[in-house]
């Protein structure tokens, strides 16, 4: 928690580790706001019929760490109320129901950090270099990739 | 004079090649589609990823194209695969 | 945590207990959901200009569920793949950065739990029976009045 | 014959009335309007809520004015000052 209330912060933790929502909420909670908004990923049983076990995550870390701070940048153009910005994804495997990223943004009223939270899941799932298989029961594994990323599929739009 | 560089591969890239990352040298003044060219010739299966890949280099985008990517001795240049996190 | 893929739930908690995010998020979280989104509304510190110490919440319970169940119904008839929608307010006196309510809300992808809890907590604010005090350092204390209510300062619209 | 209902008080009405709840005695064939003025003859103090309260008769809202509250006995009712929960 953010007992004094310092500057806005920026905060990535890209961890093996299971993450916490009350880790998340904390760090970005300040006397001065009255809104935290959180979106949690996490990792779905199924697709296209097929039973996921659990799925993989692999991350360029330093590029992806200066590709959030430009999605945080980007928040703090669009949101300039905005105080405190903090995304935890995991690495590695990650269970059925487990979370793999949380996202976590404060402001002083509740419209920017809500705009924010699904500007900035949205950013990171089309610009940010992380890469998950999801691994089936009975099938194998398959890469992964995200509808929002300009070179799925095809060349760069 | 050639350049020696890092060259990183992710995800599906990696399993395509074996590797996570390798030590390579490259001719002077290359486009982006010429350094992927130069990597699929080391890695011939590396070309099923050709419309659906792109590299960033020194951690910035690229997509595979005509502009060069001015490589200097050491730089970072990693595979990129359609991203997947979230 | 939902282990098993029961049917949606609606679940609705008005404690004098400190709030928990992990404990909301644990609740709506399901194998079948790639997403849960949730908004955490804070006390603030200030009031213009007026240092705010502590909020004090008294809520009409049973109408408040009522009113509660009824804004889960709208979600579902708006976002029919929502599943499980939570909310936790808390009653008594919140501390500054403590949480007063924490909404949690799981889909199976992410837009329509982001676009849920955004109803959600300004539905709350307009429709659920619950009111809080601000009391100030040195000057007393005032009743608040959300601008969503729809008969703050005069008839109702 | 009169109704006993049920009245209950929250936040400022409660403030300004003293009381958290109390029963009250009601004439029939009341408007939710006649219901408010029931209430503010005794409780003065409640009439500076007049443009800015509704009450809940049986759990649902009811703005002040014309429409008939149709109190059975035992009924509550409730005064329901400007919301500011969440």
């Amino acid at each position: 928690m953010n007992d004094i209330d310092s500057g806005p912060q920026d905060l990535i933790e890209l961890t093996h580790d299971k993450l916490s929502a009350d880790a998340v909420s904390d760090s970005v909670s300040c006397p001065s706001c009255g809104a935290v908004s959180m979106f949690i990923g996490t990792t779905r049983d199924n697709f296209e019929g097929k039973k996921v076990v659990q799925l993989e995550y692999e991350a360029y870390i330093s590029m992806a760490e200066s590709e959030l701070k430009k999605i945080f940048s980007k928040i703090r153009e669009k949101w300039p109320t905005v105080r405190h910005i903090c995304v935890h994804h995991r690495l590695g495997i990650v269970p059925v129901t487990e979370a793999s990223v949380i996202i976590g943004i404060s402001s002083p009223h509740r419209t920017e950090s809500l705009e924010a939270v699904q500007y900035c899941i949205n950013a990171l799932k089309a610009t940010v270099p992380i890469w998950k298989r999801e691994i089936y029961e009975n099938e194998g594994s398959s890469w992964k990739e995200n509808k929002e990323c300009l070179w799925t599929g095809g060349t760069m739009k | 004079m050639n350049t020696e560089i890092l060259v990183l591969y992710f995800a599906k890239s990696a399993e395509l090649t074996g590797l996570r990352s390798e030590n390579v040298r490259v001719p002077p003044g290359l486009t982006s589609l010429q350094l992927w060219e130069e990597l699929v010739t080391r890695h011939p299966r590396l070309s099923m990823l050709r419309t659906q890949v792109v590299l960033a280099v020194r951690e910035e985008y690229v997509p595979l194209g005509d502009q060069p990517v001015r490589l200097q001795e050491g730089d970072e240049v990693a595979v990129i695969p359609p991203l997947s996190g979230g």
